[in-house]
């Protein structure tokens, strides 16, 4: 009984428990938190199989980007929203719990009967180490062998991002006047953007009045209390 | 020599400069005064009355036209009344009978710098045409005033009480007729030793 | 969705009839099914710089409509000072805005003058400017420390207390009283200068220049600071004028109207000083603004101190009869004692007549309008004071801002509820 | 580094730990008196000499406090958040070195609980999992606003997140590995410039990406000018409002733990963890250089709360997205492209 | 009795089945799209144990795609259902016939 058995036991007796768990639980964000205990785990099998980088990849890609989403698009909509909790009919689960036991024993079949395929490729154990570790392996092969695939990832994530942001775009009511910072300019934004309300001004005053002066901001001094009494004299 | 002088002074009673310097607004003949002399021009029988009084103006006017000639004095070019320091009520029932509330405002014109009070009486009930198209300042003034003493301001857009809740079911405070104490009788905390009706310690009148 | 209609828009003579629409009619529901978040920033509210509620309906994080509701610190000062003598009302004027309390019993106490046509001596007027324009130091110290803590910087509040305390140990020396002054009498002072008070005045003009360079060093050129104000809470001169705002809030928006130049009361006139205007009217412009009266009123301090210094002219207007006679005359000479008895008991009985006296207040111009029936009590006595009608502005102001900017915009306004509340 | 018998390792995990939380304890005195200084007032002095004893004084007030669970709130969920953001923000001390291979009582002990040779990234992993302590925290509370401010402070975290990774690439590539231990071994060289030597540190090197790794490290931790969650509490009430006694001193202690964690990563990254004058003779003269370091980086974090005003959280994500990954990328082009001239392969 | 790939595969296929499970019966879409995601983890898991049994490392970039791809894949399907239910319609799956907004 070597102590990897039990500590691959143990990792993925965790990983099915809290995987059972997503599609048991009747809450959403119970069934978010068991998928974050299973995905965990998961990790625990990579490093196990000696693919750190992928471990901690899946924790930081998986867990902490994509679940989080999930997470608070479950938050965001209003639970009175989020349809009863239903698993099928008695029927159709019964049935499912089957299916699902016979795929899995066809599937176990296989396994068993395969032949086990022998080393053909160059990064055995020690070779790996040579190299200076997993991540440097992964990163020699991917960028040799499959730069290409690499280049259609990025524009796959790009596509996605954009669209995302395009779908998800609430449409404005009132036209917010914020002010984006830029560090570059070392007296805070220069340009600004007309930042008076947008909706129509009270006394319709024209809207270039609106937008602030650039640069440098000063104060007018006067002692005479008869100048600048109208609108608009110390904005000159 | 003397007679011709007196003559020609009393008749052509034209200001010599060009009518608006400032010293005209503090002359005591109120007749000289450049807003006395234009409300009697345009509007003459809402123009109720003019009082002088430490180096102040009050003018009296008819309270249906008190927006029109609040517009009238703001859009003036001359004039250009076009600050409102103040709005706010008294209730003169123990000074007079006739109509109960005087419905003052402070006016200003921030370029001639000259300070004004537009007043105009109205009765309990009666309902006076509210500032808030002139100024947007007036909106929370009249809400006060509507608040305090009860005087509907038409054309407001939310009039309901400021300062109070808005449940407050005991009428309107700042009205002569209300008791300073209130309507509502506090219970007394120590009832054995009233026998009868104490007076309240700190007005020391009972009032 | 056609942008929505400004509740506050004022029409030209023209239009008769009045459009504008306050309230989001269908609370929950708006025209794009969009739910609206009402969110309350209660009345115990670490920034409402007091008791104060602000109801926000707001779209995510933009707010549609603000309405704040106030009243919580009524407590009827105007009513209850119709059953108190014209000196009884000293001291509730020093509950209306605690933070400046000799500017609001400066405020009654020249309307109670000009009521009774009453003048006081030259020595009392350079002092009570004197007092006027440290307490304006004072409130606009605190109103510097809050507004800069509501935004995050957290030590500037620390900073700026540390120079009031200096002010509020003169106060303390010239009337005993730290908050709650109540130093100013109807026709001037009725006691003797105490000695070790002018050498305390100098040290703080002395102090005062390099601890002002201390907090704009601090925040003026701070990128983050200017982020958070500039562009922000911006409003047009016009709109200014049209909301009755004064004080930092009209000449932030650039437009001159400063009592002590408009109209100068006690020895303004005299005395030399600048008025600084705003160029834009926004958060950043009113800060300028303030920063730059504090300059302002440590050059009238100084002018005033070096002018009254050595001067041991008397302090009370005695030749009037509103005035109460000299102290040590009451306790000597039956007449003054039998005078003083009568003055305190029945109070002089003013004039007939209604005046309206309006001061430069650190937050705006605080004016008191006194209806006297002839009586010793005033008719009627209105308090207008300058936080009530700036805050008026408020829901104008937040339309289309940003929900962290409340803060800011609460701020910038610089109200203190006790004036807003009366 | 060679493997070393378990009993070892498990000590010197031991002695780590026991350092770090009481540097935790004593990182809130240290912060109370130092912002206290900048305040000009004296801080904490009634509890022990100098307020040594405030940090034991504010765990007994706080163990003492009722612990309240809102009826509204999701039971386990809420018992359970604040842990997830403590022990993750321990977790992440497991991989920082305090020192290479050295000789004591004769046997060799590193000192470093272990070396994995995705160390930078297995601390970023921690901090991405520490954010659904915020997540579920907000959401557990029961009230919609503290689950809004919960999602703000989230997306906050996993912005700056993401700059935090994009300003370490540059390390990367300039040492091709990414366990803390080879790369702070790599900052122990000198560097000759004519007379004197200096050790190559990072931050010469990679100044770009060190200011980056500091502005995305206090954004990390919600401290300084970009507390929001804190500032959130007075608006929308931040996830931290239904929180009391412990759960809160959790949280609380999280965060400054995650303050020395993000501390001691820079040090090791940019400021060559344990290299200093005298630091190859005695290893206890590493520590203490390293200790040195993770004290300037707290001051440094204290000095921002002291005196920078907050920012606006749509400020704040426009700041993340528009001006600082930017940078981070053009950080990366430039530091590989040196690296392209000196393999000699561009010239 | 040591550690073979037999039993890294069996335990991926125990996921994937459980994955397959929840996809089919549940009906909330965000329990969906988390079945989808354990499935692709359990791929994965088989992906890195025949790259650890030949020795290559092949499988382990692949799978790093295919995290880069289920990534995209999810963030465009969360900003659908944030869409939709900005309109009032929940993430149900039966309900969800048309995307028209």
């Amino acid at each position: 009984m070597s102590w990897e058995l039990v500590f691959f036991a143990v990792f993925s007796a965790a990983m099915l428990l809290c995987g059972l768990g997503v599609v048991a639980f009747e809450n959403p964000v119970h069934s978010a938190v068991a998928l974050v205990g299973s995905f965990i785990n998961v990790a625990a099998l990579f490093v196990m199989l000696g693919a750190e980088f992928l471990g901690v990849l899946q924790i930081i890609v998986y867990t902490g980007a994509v679940l989080v989403l999930v997470l608070f698009t479950i938050m965001l909509i209003d639970p009175t929203k989020l349809p009863e909790f239903y698993v099928g009919a008695p029927l159709q689960r019964f049935a499912s719990v089957v299916v699902g036991a016979i795929l899995l024993a066809e599937i176990g079949v296989a396994i068993i009967t395969r032949t086990a395929l022998e080393q053909i490729g160059p990064h055995t154990e020690a070779m790996v180490q040579q190299m200076g570790g997993n991540v440097q392996a992964i990163g020699q092969v991917m960028l040799s062998e499959y730069a290409l695939a690499f280049e259609i990832a990025s524009l796959v994530l790009t596509v996605g991002v954009v669209g995302a942001v395009v779908i998800g775009l609430p449409n404005r009511m009132v036209e917010p006047n914020t002010v984006t910072m830029s560090l570059g300019h070392t007296r805070g934004s220069s340009d600004m953007l007309a930042a008076g309300p947008k909706f129509e001004s009270p006394m319709n005053i024209p809207a270039e009045r609106y937008t602030a002066p650039v640069g440098e901001r000063t104060v007018v001094m006067t002692k005479d209390p008869d100048a600048y009494t109208h609108p608009g004299e110390t904005s000159k | 020599m003397t007679d011709g002088e007196n003559q020609t002074t009393q008749q052509t009673l034209v200001p010599t400069g060009t009518g608006w310097e400032r010293e005209l607004y503090f002359d005591d003949d109120l007749s000289k005064h450049p807003v006395v002399r234009e409300l009697r021009a345009v509007f003459p029988d809402d123009f109720l009355d003019a009082v002088r009084f430490r180096n102040e103006t009050t003018i009296y006017v008819n309270p249906a036209k008190f927006r029109e000639i609040a517009f009238y004095m703001r859009d003036h070019e001359k004039l250009q009344v076009n600050f409102l320091s103040d709005l706010t009520a008294v209730d003169m029932l123990n000074l007079r009978t006739a109509p109960r509330f005087d419905v003052t405002a402070q006016i200003y014109s921030i370029p001639n710098r000259i300070r004004l009070r537009m007043k105009a009486s109205i009765d309990d009930g009666m309902s006076i045409p509210s500032l808030v198209p002139v100024f947007n300042g007036a909106n929370w003034m009249e809400r006060e005033c509507f608040d305090m003493f009860g005087i509907f301001f038409e054309g407001h857009p939310n009039l309901r009480r400021i300062l109070l809740q808005d449940d407050w079911d005991e009428g309107h405070p700042l009205r002569k007729d209300y008791p300073t104490r209130g309507w509502k009788d506090y219970p007394v905390y120590n009832k054995e030793r009233t026998i009868r009706r104490t007076k309240t310690r700190w007005t020391g009148r009972g009032v | 969705m056609e942008p929505v209609k400004t509740p506050f828009n004022v029409m030209d003579s023209t239009q008769t009839e009045y459009s504008g629409t306050l309230m989001v009619e269908d609370e929950h529901e708006l025209a794009s099914g969009e739910r609206v978040m009402t969110l309350n920033m209660g009345p115990q509210h670490p920034s409402t710089h007091g008791v104060m509620r602000v109801l926000l309906k707001l779209d995510g994080e933009t707010v549609i409509e603000c309405d704040p509701m106030i009243g919580y610190l009524h407590r009827g000062t105007e009513k209850l000072s119709e059953t108190k003598r014209y000196a009884q009302i000293v001291p509730w004027t020093d509950r209306l805005d605690y933070t400046a309390a000799p500017q609001n019993n400066l405020g009654y106490v020249l309307a109670v003058e000009k009521l009774l046509g009453l003048n006081a001596p030259e020595r009392a007027q350079y002092w009570r400017v004197i007092m006027v324009e440290l307490s304006r130091i004072a409130s606009h110290l605190v109103w510097l420390g809050t507004h800069a803590l509501d935004i995050g910087a957290l030590s500037m509040s620390l900073y700026t207390f540390r120079e009031r305390e200096m002010i509020m140990d003169i106060f303390e020396t010239f009337c005993g009283a730290r908050l709650t002054t109540n130093m100013m009498e109807i026709g001037g002072f009725s006691r003797q200068l105490p000695d070790g008070l002018i050498p305390q005045i100098r040290n703080f003009l002395r102090v005062f220049p390099s601890k002002l360079k201390e907090y704009t060093d601090l925040l003026s050129a701070n990128p983050i600071w200017l982020a958070r104000t500039k562009g922000v809470g911006v409003i047009t001169p016009e709109a200014a004028i049209s909301y009755s705002l004064t004080g930092a809030c009209l000449r932030g928006s650039g437009i001159n109207y400063d009592v002590r130049k408009a109209d100068p009361y006690l020895v303004y006139d005299q005395l030399d000083f600048e008025v600084p205007l705003g160029q834009f009217g926004d958060v950043f412009d009113r800060y300028l603004v303030r920063v730059e009266e504090l300059r302002q009123a440590h050059k009238i301090v100084t002018q005033a101190l070096n002018y009254i210094e050595n001067d041991d002219r008397p302090m009370m207007a005695y030749e009037s009869a509103y005035v109460m006679p000299p102290h040590m005359g009451t306790m000597t000479t039956a007449e003054d004692m039998q005078r003083h008895f009568v003055w305190v008991i029945k109070g002089f009985s003013a004039p007939v007549g209604e005046v309206y006296h309006a001061i430069e207040h650190g937050k705006g111009e605080f004016g008191i309008h006194i209806v006297s029936d002839g009586g010793s009590m005033p008719y009627r006595l209105r308090l207008r004071t300058p936080d009530y009608v700036n805050l008026g502005v408020l829901p104008h102001m937040a339309q289309g801002a940003m929900l962290a900017d409340m803060v800011a915009l609460i701020g910038t306004i610089d109200i203190v509820l006790g004036s807003v509340d009366r | 580094m060679g493997d070393q018998p378990i009993w070892i390792t498990f000590i010197v995990t031991f002695a780590i730990m026991t350092v770090l939380l009481l540097s935790m304890a004593y990182t809130t005195w240290y912060e109370r008196k130092v912002l206290a200084r900048f305040q000009d007032r004296l801080g904490p002095t009634r509890t022990g000499k100098a307020g040594l004893m405030q940090p034991l004084a504010d765990a007994v007030k706080l163990m003492g406090k009722e612990d309240l669970v809102p009826d509204a709130a999701d039971r386990n969920v809420f018992l359970f958040a604040p842990l997830i953001t403590f022990t993750t923000a321990l977790l992440s001390a497991a991989v920082i070195p305090w020192g290479g291979t050295v000789q004591i009582f004769g046997t060799d002990v590193n000192l470093y609980p272990t070396d994995i040779n995705v160390g930078a990234l297995f601390i970023l992993a921690t901090g991405s999992i520490g954010v659904y302590g915020i997540i579920l925290g907000g959401w557990s509370s029961g009230n919609r606003y503290s689950l809004l401010g919960a999602i703000r402070s989230a997306a906050q975290v996993i912005s700056y997140e993401l700059i935090l990774g994009f300003s370490l690439v540059g390390i990367f590539i300039i040492t091709g590995t990414m366990s803390l231990t080879d790369i702070m071994f790599k900052q122990h060289e000198m560097l000759s410039f004519g007379p004197f030597e200096i050790s190559n540190w990072f931050v010469l090197t990679q100044p770009l990406g060190f200011v980056l790794f500091v502005i995305a490290a206090v954004a990390e931790t919600n401290r300084a000018p970009f507390d929001l969650p804190e500032a959130e509490s007075e608006l929308v009430a931040g996830f931290m409002t239904e929180y009391s006694a412990m759960r809160f001193a959790l949280y609380f202690l999280g965060e400054y733990i995650s303050m020395i964690i993000m501390s001691l990563f820079a040090a090791t990254l940019f400021l060559g963890g344990t290299s200093g004058p005298g630091a190859d003779k005695f290893w206890g003269l590493g520590i203490m250089w390293l200790v040195l370091k993770v004290m300037a980086f707290l001051f440094f974090y204290i000095w921002l709360r002291a005196t920078l005003p907050r920012f606006r959280f749509d400020q704040l994500m426009g700041l993340a997205w528009k001006v600082l990954l930017p940078l981070a990328i053009l950080n990366i082009v430039v530091t590989a492209f040196f690296r392209l001239i000196g393999n000699g392969q561009v010239f | 009795m040591d550690l073979t790939t037999n039993h890294f595969l069996f335990v991926s296929a125990a996921l994937f089945v459980i994955g397959m499970m929840g996809v089919l019966t549940r009906r909330n879409i965000l329990i969906i799209f988390m079945c989808v995601e354990m499935m692709v983890a359990a791929v994965g898991i088989t992906l890195v144990a025949f790259s650890h049994e030949t020795a290559t490392i092949n499988g382990q970039v692949f799978f790093l795609f295919a995290l880069a791809v289920a990534a995209a894949e999810s963030a465009v399907g969360l900003a659908i259902v944030v869409a939709l239910s900005r309109q009032g319609r929940a993430p149900d799956v039966e309900e969800m016939q048309t995307l028209k907004n």
